[in-house]
Order: structure tokens, then C-alpha cells, then sequence
């Protein structure tokens, strides 16, 4: 399947990379195998999403947690805690 | 019903009015604006920059309103959120809520402010005189959103 | 700080902005208009007319300022009281109150409405198809005022 | 003693006095004396004073209960509770 990832604020200036498209294999897929999946990149990007810092996930715009599940198509993305206002 | 995100400033007094000249049924009207102010967490800080998640951010103010109004009988919401770069005495954000009595106006509109602050995606970076650096999110404003969950 | 009772109507926007404008310590201002609606307690209201007790009213409301001032780290708070005839949709009183943060800015303002509906020496009149009639009190203002002793 | 008294709203409309002097003996008085005494005039003063109607007062300006003391030169002030805002 096909998802397209956003990362915004610390994850994007670190990760150097503010979207991308990823071809996953069909199979159950959830905001935390994905997290650990892109944490294996390399030691930075371990960092940013399975490290200390607290990442959080949205599915098409809306606010997920962790075991949410993620389906073809869907567009994904990954931050830190917010801090407008 | 108004959700707006932009770089350029607003005029409150304006966008307070609407929610309210001409109408015969409003009581109250309660609102909230948020600044730049020059110092943060003991930083001094001379710019900011606030990023959005474009899309998403719309979506999430829409259905914070949506919150609120289905909460409280309110008459009308608005909720205009900067984005940029931003100088301290800026103007960040402007939430207003319109109804028939105050008590419900004011809960909504704290309501508004408490869960934009912690689920709309918006991301402050300042500048102070030790460099740039992401503002940490605050427990603080978790523990806030947290009264309104019962 | 400042305190006016007038019978002239208040640009809320103008009023709102002085509370902050150019100030780099305020991060927050709160503010409450109270406006006249055309049905109050199923009465179908044509007109209102205000009349209060002059000296003891700016000193109500000075001393509810200083309350919420004593009570909350706030930087400056203003209201605006109107006194006379006045329709429906017309603006009543102004409240504002600026900080350095929300949760204190929303409090004081709150506390100062409640304060200045039970406390604040103002009547209302209203005019309505049975004729004029003095508004009676609320029990839900004084239960409001209550929430704060403690 | 010497005191003035204002009447607001309801209480000056029914009572047709907006303010007056009154002299009175100089022995300790309070709110609720003042009132008593005020009631005697006629029905419609006792009804306003004394009756169901809840009266608020003040004493140069504050808010008092009906124990509140009354000195020579106080302005008092008997008026409905209050519902501006």
C-alpha cells in the first residue's frame, strides 16, 4: 500500500525532510510499526520518533494515538506536541 | 461560524463585532486574544515563528467550534490563528464566542482556547539571544485541557 | 486601570487594544460585552433604561478591579459600564482584563462580571407589550458571586 | 444627627423620593432601625422598607447589612439588588 507522510516543526528541521511517499508491504499497519519502521533509517531518525522525545501522530488530519491502524491511501503525519495559541 | 489562518494581523474590535452587531438574541460576548510576549519561560525572546500544518489545522479549529457549540448553547464562534513570523506585542490568536448568557460564553471560550492549545497543530520557534529553539509544549496547558474532560 | 459610566456607546475593539497595544509583557487579554437582547425571561423586550447611583458606582467598580488584582497576577483591567436608554443590540458594559497568561486573564474577568452583577449599584428597566417593569434579580448572578468565596 | 438618604430604582419610583435630609435622635442607629423607623410613614414606606421586597443598603458608598451603624454625616442609600452588566 501507499501512504504519504508529513513531519513538521523539530522532526522536519531534523529529519530533513517535510513529506515523502512510502510504498508499504499489505499488511496491518499502525502509527507505532511505522514509527519503528522508520526509526530503523538511521540513529537520528531513531531519535525523533522512538526516543525521548514525545512524537505525535495524525491520520488524514486527525489526532491518533499509537495502535491507530493505517490504510492505503491514508496520509500520515508525525510532530511534536503542539504549542500555538 | 469563522476559522481563518493567515500571516497578516487582524483587527479584533472588528471581528468581535461581527459576532454580534445587529443581532437581538446575543447577551454576551466573550473573547480571547493571545500575544507575543518578549519573555518566555524566562527567555528573552525577539521574534517567533509559527508554523501550521496546512489542511489539518483548518479541520481542527472547525471541530474545536463544533465541540463547543454542541457543549454549550452558544450562538456563534471564531477563531483566527496567525502564522509567520511574529514580533513580541504581536497579536497571535483571537477566539470569540457569541450567546445569550455569560456563563456559557465564557466556558466555551476558555474551552476553545484549552483544547487549541493543545490539539491544533500549530508549532512556536523563538528567537532569543541564545539562539532559535522550539518552544516546549507545557503540562500546564495538558493539565487545562484535561478540567474539561469529565 | 480604568472606569467609566457613560450613556455614550464604547468602540469595545479600541478599548480592548489599549490593554495591550505596544506592551511586550501581555500575553493575554480576556474581555466580556454585555449586550442588550429583545427577550429576557420570556419577556419580549422593546427597550431598557439603565439608572444607577453615581459616586458609589465608580467606586464599585474601582473596587472590583483592585479584588481582581489582589487575587490574580494581572497587569491591567478596564470596564465600561453604559447608563440611560438603550435598544436591543446595544452594547451594555465592557470588561477586559490583560496578563502575561490565560488562565489568570479568564478568571478575573469572570470574577469581575460576577462581581459587578451582584455588587454594582446599575438597574435595569425594560420596557415590554405589558408595559415597563423593573428586572429582578437573578438567583443564578448571586450563585455565580458565590463560586468565588472560598 | 444629620444624615442624607438616596432611594434607586423601584424604591425611589413607588416612594416618589429621590434623596432627603433627616434629623434624627442622637442615639445609636443602624440599617435596620433606620428602616423601622423610615416603615412608619405610611403602608406603601413599610411595604417598601420592611415588607417582601429585598432591600440593599449602603453607607457613604459600600454595601452594609442591616447591622451596619449609622454616624452623623453618613449618606445612606436603600435601593433594590442590583442587576446592571
Amino acid at each position: 500500500m501507499k501512504i504519504k507522510i508529513f513531519y513538521f516543526a523539530r522532526l522536519k528541521e531534523t529529519l530533513k525532510y517535510s513529506t515523502e511517499d512510502l510504498e508499504l508491504p499489505d499488511e496491518p499497519m499502525t502509527i507505532l510499526k511505522l514509527k519503528a519502521l522508520l526509526a530503523k533509517r538511521s540513529d537520528v531518525w531513531g531519535q525523533m520518533l522512538m526516543g525521548k522525545l514525545k512524537v505525535r501522530a495524525a491520520i488524514n488530519h486527525e489526532l491518533v494515538d499509537d495502535h491507530a491502524a493505517i490504510n492505503h491511501g491514508d496520509e500520515v503525519a508525525f510532530f511534536p506536541p503542539v504549542t500555538g495559541g | 461560524m469563522t476559522v481563518r489562518v493567515q500571516t497578516e494581523d487582524f483587527d479584533a474590535g472588528f471581528e468581535i463585532s461581527r459576532l454580534h452587531k445587529n443581532r437581538k438574541d446575543i447577551g454576551a460576548v466573550v473573547s480571547f486574544i493571545g500575544l507575543v510576549r518578549d519573555l518566555n519561560d524566562g527567555d528573552a525572546v525577539s521574534q517567533l515563528t509559527l508554523e501550521h500544518y496546512p489542511g489539518m489545522t483548518e479541520k481542527s479549529l472547525t471541530s474545536i467550534i463544533n465541540q463547543a457549540m454542541a457543549r454549550w448553547s452558544i450562538k456563534d464562534a471564531l477563531i483566527i490563528h496567525r502564522v509567520g513570523t511574529l514580533q513580541p506585542s504581536d497579536q497571535i490568536v483571537l477566539v470569540a464566542v457569541s450567546g445569550a448568557h455569560r456563563g456559557e460564553a465564557f466556558a466555551a471560550c476558555e474551552f476553545m482556547m484549552d483544547y487549541l492549545k493543545t490539539e491544533a497543530p500549530f508549532w512556536k520557534k523563538e528567537v532569543t539571544p541564545q539562539g532559535e529553539h522550539w518552544v516546549e509544549a507545557k503540562s500546564a496547558d495538558d493539565a487545562a485541557r484535561e478540567r474539561w474532560i469529565k
